[in-house]
């Protein structure tokens, strides 16, 4: 899984592995992130997703071997 | 059509050879650039992070619905990332088509939706602290001044 | 602020660099090219006459007046006179402000006001003919093919 | 007195030297100007004025010394 920006700073990490097994959402996922990153939680409420580079939902089933990205509010420009 | 993430300095010279075109009478070029202040704040330098093959991907999608929707002849979409000083281009549009009005539509259309839609991110690093800005004109997430950390 | 009237290829780079500020997070550039047609016609190439030093003073007045209208922190207008070829600009314009929106509108208001008041004119030379161009959108006074004459 | 573009093209010349006298006007001179160049009639409706890089109307007095220009339709950008 893949961190950027105040989320990569908050993990302290920009790159977390972790086995998706089937039948795992984004949320269900993102729920295991937490367990292991519980400073990241004040971050959800603002948080986007995307799986293989697609912004995707929290109820979106990720593939096995997909990159699952968390995308903070994005400020490029 | 050039479209580019990339931690190198911006070549506008580039973006509008790779966004002309013969038919072309009006190209417009917009260049976000580093501002030495915003919302009240001196601003010493940003710094960009980006998810650089998604970025692209978005960009070029932005591209491509530009290109359809204000019948451009081409375009070039860049961004920069990394550490970038005042005056730099963080972000280059080159647009080029038949005529101006439709320049300007839709150079500020791709602006706005790159804003939007493009995973990038930049922080803001003041005197006393910095911080990651958190949507288009948010202040972002204030952290511990520099010298408290 | 750059104002210039020159037989010489403009620099995109230069205007950009006079119209650059610190405080600017914008600068948008607007470039008129020689496009390849013209109301259905094949454009050869554009021969510019102007008049010089009452194209720059004029350049000048609509200048300060965009810096005053949009918030500008500086701007550069330059308009080439002579031939010029396919794809070559004819008239740059970059303006820097504090925000997008403005640089664009700037940029647009500038290339409209100048298109009416600067004492500039352009021939159309075709395979077959050529043609003053008399106001911004007319086919302008036709003349006998080359040929002919 | 300055000629441009069309203008000049019709005149065969793009500067004409003609004396202005006291009480002289944009369109006194001008009817001087079309004595020499009768080809020129056809341009007068759309024709703009300039005395001294200024645009002036046709009412307008010239100084003595002043530089006046016919400005055609201007088509550049």
């Amino acid at each position: 899984m893949l961190l950027f920006a105040s989320v990569a700073d908050r993990a302290g990490t920009r790159r977390v592995e972790l086995p998706y097994v089937a039948g795992d959402t984004v949320a269900s996922i993102r729920a295991r992130l937490l367990e292991r990153f519980p400073q990241l939680a004040a971050a959800v409420p603002t948080l986007m997703y995307a799986i293989n580079e697609e912004y995707a939902r929290e109820s979106d089933p990720v593939p096995a071997g997909a990159t699952l990205a968390m995308i903070p509010p994005v400020s490029g420009g | 059509m050039l479209i580019r993430v990339t931690p190198d300095e911006l070549d506008t010279a580039e973006a509008i050879q790779a966004a002309g075109s013969p038919a072309a009478g009006a190209i417009n070029v917009f260049l976000g650039v580093v501002r030495d202040n915003n919302l009240g704040r001196r601003v010493q330098y940003l710094e960009y992070d980006a998810y650089p093959s998604m970025a692209e991907k978005v960009m070029r999608e932005l591209a491509v619905e530009a290109k359809e929707r204000f019948a451009l002849e081409d375009c070039a979409v860049l961004h920069r990332t990394g550490r970038l000083e005042i005056g730099e281009a963080s972000l280059l549009i080159a647009v080029s088509c038949g005529h101006r009005a439709a320049s300007f539509e839709a150079g500020h259309w791709l602006v706005n939706e790159i804003k939007k839609k493009v995973p990038v991110w930049k922080k803001e690093v003041w005197e006393d602290g910095e911080a990651w800005v958190e949507g288009p004109e948010s202040l972002g997430i204030q952290q511990a001044p520099a010298s408290m950390r």
